[in-house]
């Protein structure tokens, strides 16, 4: 056999990616020892593919498990029958998170500024503030029981 | 999927499948394999060396390729696959249909 | 400074894993060009975070693209507008597959088989087959619409 | 989460957090320097080198035992973080309550 002589290459039809949106779902418990794990595994669905930067990461990670603990803490009263829901959309560039507890909600437009020298050394008072400032966007549903934030994918 | 073609030596032509071989392409291969035998091409080897996986459409495109070649009187084998792709000749009973050779050198050199 | 002297170690409450179902979603045009993409996407969901073997990414990768295939020119007719919707269950062990398309189904009870010498050679008619002897179990929804595919994810 | 607790030839109480330092664990921590305020410890550095990340509990906690700390005459130092961990620490203004040095050898030796 010789040296095959290469005639022509050919490739099939690539679609531009549609991109859909693939939505990830999944019910928790309301326990705090849960959260952890969820994170983990939310993160290997946000990132799946991905080499994202070690700072986007990050945010996705402080981010989902503040939403997470308000949810089980302040949401359902951390009673383990009361189930959180959690749900990604992933786009090409944006992953929104969706937190869901049974609870009553809350006003969600009061905020409250933790950095105040007054309020420095509380314990608590900083998840919302932090969830602000990691993501690219917050939002919540009328009665406050659904968490909704945005950030980058990559 | 992309699809190359070499003419060997001894005339053998060597079609490579890179990627998948399914629905949404397999009739690039068939325009690609019509066209050599229009050429007077009569060896044919499908060198799946590269080749992901293969659907049923993929499989059917192989059947339909084997019998237009057969009908000009030529030859059509099979080499480079995987354990898996194999598994899908033998499952569908395939094999009984295609020369499946081992690798690409080994096939061309018993052709 | 000294070597320092190892006092103890504690480790946090380490949760029995509750495996909880994830669900990951996705929707689809009736277009034999995304196929390819939809697959390799929705196995990136189905392993993550896991090696599994060789074969089993292959069976996985065969049976959705079938099943895909035929929600899209049997069900949908190949009529972009209509849309294929993939649904993966993921537990620890194993992944379900759901594909739903806007057909009026078909007789699922009916079976071929494609290895019968008489129609060894015909083009088509293997997809079924093939997805039957891939996958762990197979079930259809009454109408015909929907299939759903049981693999293993390791 | 681990948690792993050592002293230095100089007396300062190391402790090491390993994973997330979140609301499901931060209690283990409190629990452990107050136990060693108990047993006269008065330096304490919170070792975050292999620290993956904080939650607002665990902030909470770091001042809660800050604030202990301090009550019994004693003072407690952050090392290791890396550039996230320290951005949490910027966004709530805690740098201004905590001494936050480089690396664990660095401050160990600027105690
Ligand atoms: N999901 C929720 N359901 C009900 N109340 C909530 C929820 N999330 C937050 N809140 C309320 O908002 C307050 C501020 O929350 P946050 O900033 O996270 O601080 P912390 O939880 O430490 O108090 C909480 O104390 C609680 O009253
Ligand atoms: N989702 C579906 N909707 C309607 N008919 C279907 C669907 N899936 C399969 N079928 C029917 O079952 C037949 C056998 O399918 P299959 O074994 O995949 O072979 P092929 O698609 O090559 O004919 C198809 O020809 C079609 O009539």
């Amino acid at each position: 056999m010789t040296a095959p002589l290469r005639l022509c290459v050919r490739r099939g039809p690539e679609k531009e990616a549609a991109s859909p949106t693939i939505r990830v779902a999944l019910t928790l418990p309301s326990d705090i020892d849960v959260i952890e794990e969820t994170v983990e595994l939310l993160a290997l669905h946000a990132f799946a593919g991905r080499i994202p930067a070690q700072r986007t990461r990050f945010r996705f990670r402080v981010t989902l498990a503040e939403a997470l603990a308000n949810a089980i803490q302040c949401g359902n009263g951390g009673d383990p029958d009361q189930p959180v829901h959690v749900e990604l959309h992933l786009t090409e560039e944006t992953i929104r998170v969706q937190v869901t507890d049974r609870g009553t909600g809350f006003d969600t437009d009061h905020t409250t500024d933790p950095t105040d020298p007054d309020t420095l050394e509380y314990p608590c008072g900083r998840g919302l503030f932090i969830i602000r400032h990691l993501t690219d966007h917050v939002e919540f549903n009328d009665q406050g029981n659904t968490i909704w934030m945005t950030l980058p994918r990559s | 999927m992309a699809l190359s073609v070499a003419t060997s030596g001894s005339g053998i032509t060597i079609v490579r499948v890179e990627g998948q071989l399914i629905v949404g392409n397999r009739q690039e291969l068939k325009a690609l394999v019509t066209e050599s035998l229009d050429r007077g091409g009569r060896k044919f080897l499908i060198d799946c060396t590269d080749t992901g996986y293969i659907d049923s459409s993929g499989l059917g495109a192989l059947v339909t390729i084997a019998k237009k070649v057969r009908e000009h009187g030529g030859e059509i084998r099979l080499a480079g696959l995987n354990e898996d792709l194999r598994s899908l000749f033998t499952l569908t009973k395939l094999d009984s249909l295609f020369e499946i050779g081992e690798t690409v050198e080994q096939t061309l050199a018993d052709f």
